[in-house]
């Protein structure tokens, strides 16, 4: 078969892989096909993927052995880690390792677009819309590979969650840009010709804007609270797709341009979905500063003026036990304390005596969407008792006690009655409607919008003061022993 | 600017188009499972991986490109699988599809 | 195949899985007025027409060319005029937008 | 300017206006928006028109004084024509009248490839794949044409609209078929050089080719029925979207590829939209045979076994005269007798005497969707009292006379209670949960599903047979003469 007719073929297969790839994400947007969905995009992948190394073997002159090594070894390696890491991930660790994917994948778009500079610099091939679109892949690849470290090791633990915000940042970021645009300017002109410059120095000068990229990543994400991550790397994503377009641009390759555009577009969609669900803009978002700055709340009463009421194990324990009905509201902080099993072992006893248990999800309780279906998933709790915010709240008025483990914002009546309140607007669960509320948290602490709770001060209300994890244990002993 | 590049132009643009119009309104609890799949397809750079990699011709390329296809490849494999391991969670609704079916987890997974 | 037709397939593909994907959940009451406007935009075949006029150079050709530029010119200009027509009976609905709203008419067209 | 900078322009413009016809039909989604998602498309049409011009003025050689002529007269003849008919056609007609402009779009996409063979027939650019889309596009080009022509006559009752299947029309058609493929293949030899045939012959072979798809559109289209023709209509239009897509190969313009494949794939969504809003299929559909078939119902009362109750015109003003609550179901019979300022005229009078009356507009009443309200908005029925149906079917149990004019399918129980209906699980007016029902028909005459209905037999329903117009018009003199 002929160069031109295999090359057609090969063509073809990617063309089926982005068409895969659009299928894959239009059936991710309803629960019911979302895995197929997946799947197929991965298949589409697959196709991709082995097409190329079809059309590397076959073209004139073949795949060189060292090549093939590369090719071979790397991937081995890098899947090998890829798919260990996936395995092995605890369900509530998965989104900073897919910040963690999100890095390596900016980083190689990166690396792609260098190391075609470096052959093309000073050759004729260095025209000015490549130079152009190196210096944009490496830039944007760079700082989505710093960038997304950052926001991963945030979520991991390994940095502080809460911005931080270190002196003369505000300037370093200037600097840095001017120095990208500068750089940038330069590496254009000298293609252009209108401006000399030796390739060594041109390969310095990308270099040092790849260094800087490099910093700039870190020091745009460092300000943001933990709790946004999940939009920072949805945006970041979206940088990685522009990043791997700009690489397709580069070595002038369709699939990686359709593929990376496709992503661009749909993460930037998608990261407007996840502000809004919480509802936050994203430049607000970005500037940082809000979010793991949880205080504690005013003087026990203040505001409000209505006053807190503890409530010991065994009276919330009789509370429950003797209940009809009760509702479980988990929040962030059953996520903190790893309390899902606790939780699930508490309702199991309550129904084993009768009680009707259910658990209320919101749609943003915890920090990253779907938290709390995942946690519950992970400890076996039984699917139909989860209910959907829409679904359960009407219920709470039937229902004898709530019982609000680690959850805060996502029941704070404010969102209702307060237009002056953060989150003035957003749906919450109606819990001050049930007859009566049992919450379970270490204090009066904030929650993620940093903002008081009348909630705590309503008379219904018995603050139970402890762990997620320690208290529900206790309560489960306390109910054991009636 | 040549044909080529139009061309490449256009495809770029028409794609930004597709992606635009793609996600349409989604679950909250969908949102993570989408970033995920989004961030497994521009693994899609493991195919510059490649191509550069069979173009290398010095010590720095065959590094680079080697780095390239270690990321490409941990993106592509690794981003696939969680986000399989993600959607196990949803699972239709025995009853008639309605807004409950959107977060039905099978409590399957032992993370 | 070329390179050129190569790029043409692939814009051909991307354009296809745009228009599978703009076209959503739509009112019944608005299929008519949405059929009409996708009819109005296949009238590019008018810079078709003006691209072949440009080139004629016999009877035939010219012939071909300037039944095509009429033809295209009616789909273009009516397409859209008509469409616009029939969008004006859709006016938002003074109260807070509901089903309701999607057959709103502005009593104003006089056929 | 350099020629290559100008065609660059050029293109960029040609890529925003199809970027703009994106955004557009994005816009026309929803009610709220669609006008300005028209106009955005019409913008995008100009832009993309002018950049042409411009690029064919300044690129070298220019535009000579005849195409020059050619162009600004065919424009002004075509534009004219399709403004002075846009402007002057009743609301009621334009569904035949969009199907006049896409016969010619096709058309014209049919001549552009024609006109493009011509040409390149005998020389070198006589490529395979050129020869594969100038057939394409001719072959389904003359199809949309005779067809959409067929399909406008129907609805404009030039041609009778009940399906027209004359002896012989099946091998007829396959005979069509064969020699097209047959023809195609020849020519596509031809320029493969694989078969030597003169240019003069070739032509001729296209020209036959032609001759065949025009015969063949009109084939198809006959056997439906006039009331299936807007989804026979939205399928025409899609195929001339993939008629432009290929005229766009041949001369190997992009915007003429994208706009094409865009209509092409969206106006295919859309038929299976509308088909599906009055559950057909389209394959259904397109087979013919369906609808117009309208026969008259079995022997008065014979299916239910209940029997037909006359009500006399002065009785049923009494009843809508002295009824605190009045719902007028209009449908395709209120259409053909032009009755809707007949309807307006009796509701005013009504409400002058403190009747409540409000109009429920089924979504597919009528021939085309949205025809009643097309009719009614005609009339100056002031908006409000337009009511969806979801809106007011639970309306209908607190009315005291639902008057049904011309209405038949759209209130026929069977959709709900007989699964063996052919409109099974269409959902319905209920008009049957009203208190008196007053239905005026010419007869006991079938809709256009062609089946029986029992509201007819339902002792709460009087019928008043009459013409819809007339029948009004003597309701509101008796109402008048109260
Ligand atoms: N789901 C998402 O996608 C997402 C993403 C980002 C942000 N958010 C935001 O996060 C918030 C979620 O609301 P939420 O009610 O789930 O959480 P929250 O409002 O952040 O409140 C969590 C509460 O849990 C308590 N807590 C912390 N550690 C605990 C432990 N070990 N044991 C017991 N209690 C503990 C804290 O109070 P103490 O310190 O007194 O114990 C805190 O008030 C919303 O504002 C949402 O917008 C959501
Ligand atoms: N809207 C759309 O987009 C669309 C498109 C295609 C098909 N359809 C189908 O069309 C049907 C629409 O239902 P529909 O109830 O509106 O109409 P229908 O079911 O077709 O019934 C119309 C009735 O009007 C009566 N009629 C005809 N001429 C009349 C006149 N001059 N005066 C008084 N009555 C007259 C006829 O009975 P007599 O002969 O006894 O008078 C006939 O039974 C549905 O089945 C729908 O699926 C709709």
């Amino acid at each position: 078969m002929s160069q031109q007719w295999i090359y057609t073929l090969v063509f073809f297969a990617w063309l089926a892989g982005a068409a895969a790839f659009v299928l894959g994400l239009h059936q991710m947007n309803s629960p019911a096909t979302a895995r197929n969905g997946n799947r197929l995009s991965a298949g589409g992948m697959t196709v991709a993927v082995l097409a190329t190394l079809i059309y590397l073997i076959t073209r004139t002159g073949g795949l060189s052995g060292i090549g093939f090594a590369i090719i071979a070894i790397g991937f081995l390696i890098g899947g090998g880690l890829g798919l260990y890491m996936a395995r092995t991930v605890k369900m509530t660790a998965m989104p900073q390792l897919v910040s963690l994917f999100n890095a390596v994948g900016g980083g190689a778009a990166a690396l792609v677009a260098v190391d075609d500079y470096v052959k093309i610099v000073g050759q004729p091939e260095q025209t000015v819309s490549t130079t152009i679109f190196v210096v944009l892949g490496a830039v944007i690849g760079c700082i989505t590979f710093s960038g997304s470290l950052i926001a991963s090791g945030k979520l991991q633990g390994l940095i502080p969650g809460k911005p931080i915000i270190f002196p003369g940042s505000r300037i370093l970021t200037i600097v840095l840009a001017v120095f990208t645009v500068l750089g940038f300017l330069g590496l254009v002109l000298a293609s252009a010709g209108t401006l000399s410059i030796s390739s060594a120095v041109s390969i310095i000068i990308l270099g040092l804007i790849v260094v800087a990229a490099l910093v700039f990543g870190v020091t745009m994400v460092l300000p943001i609270g933990g709790a946004d991550m999940p939009v920072v790397i949805s945006l970041l994503n979206s940088f990685t797709g522009t990043a791997a377009a700009m690489a397709g641009f580069v070595i002038n390759n369709p699939v990686l341009i359709i593929s990376g555009a496709l992503v661009g577009a749909s993460g930037g969609i998608l990261t407007k979905l996840m502000a809004d669900a919480m509802n936050r803009s994203i430049a607000n978002i970005m500037v940082g500063g809000f979010g793991g700055g949880e205080g504690t709340m005013a003087a026990v009463g203040g505001a409000e003026g209505g006053t807190v009421r503890e409530i010991g194990v065994d009276d919330a324990a009789i509370q429950l036990a003797y209940a009809q009905k009760v509702i479980v509201v988990p929040g962030y902080g059953l996520a903190v304390a790893q309390a899902q099993h606790a939780v699930r072992e508490l309702a199991e006893l309550l129904e084993a005596r009768g009680v009707e248990v259910s658990y209320a999800i919101h749609p943003v309780a915890g920090r990253m969407p779907g938290h709390m279906n995942v946690l519950l998933a992970e400890a076996n709790v039984p699917y139909p008792q989860l209910r959907e915010m829409e679904e359960v709240n009407p219920e709470f008025s039937r229902t004898d006690v709530a019982l609000v483990v680690g959850a805060n914002d996502v029941t704070n009546p404010a969102a209702r009655s307060n237009p002056s309140s953060p989150i003035y607007g957003m749906p919450i669960l109606d819990v001050d409607q049930a007859k009566s509320i049992v919450v379970i948290k270490r204090s009066m602490g904030r929650g993620y919008a940093g903002i008081d709770n009348e909630l705590y001060t309503n008379p219904k209300t018995g603050m139970l003061f402890a762990d997620a994890k320690d208290g529900l244990a206790q309560l489960t002993a306390a109910v054991k022993g009636l | 600017m040549s044909t080529d590049l139009l061309n490449a132009l256009a495809i770029f643009v028409l794609a930004i188009l597709v992606g635009f119009e793609v996600i349409s309104k989604v679950p909250a609890t969908l949102h993570t499972p989408l970033m995920s799949g989004a961030n497994s397809i521009h693994g899609i750079v493991l195919v510059g991986g490649m191509l550069i990699a069979a173009e290398a011709d010095n010590a720095l390329s065959y590094l680079l490109a080697f780095i390239a296809m270690v990321f490409g490849a941990a993106n592509v494999v690794g981003g696939y699988v969680v986000t399989d391991r993600m959607l196990q969670m949803f699972r239709k609704k025995p009853t008639v599809a309605k807004a409950g079916s959107e977060t039905a987890p099978a409590a399957t997974d032992k993370g």
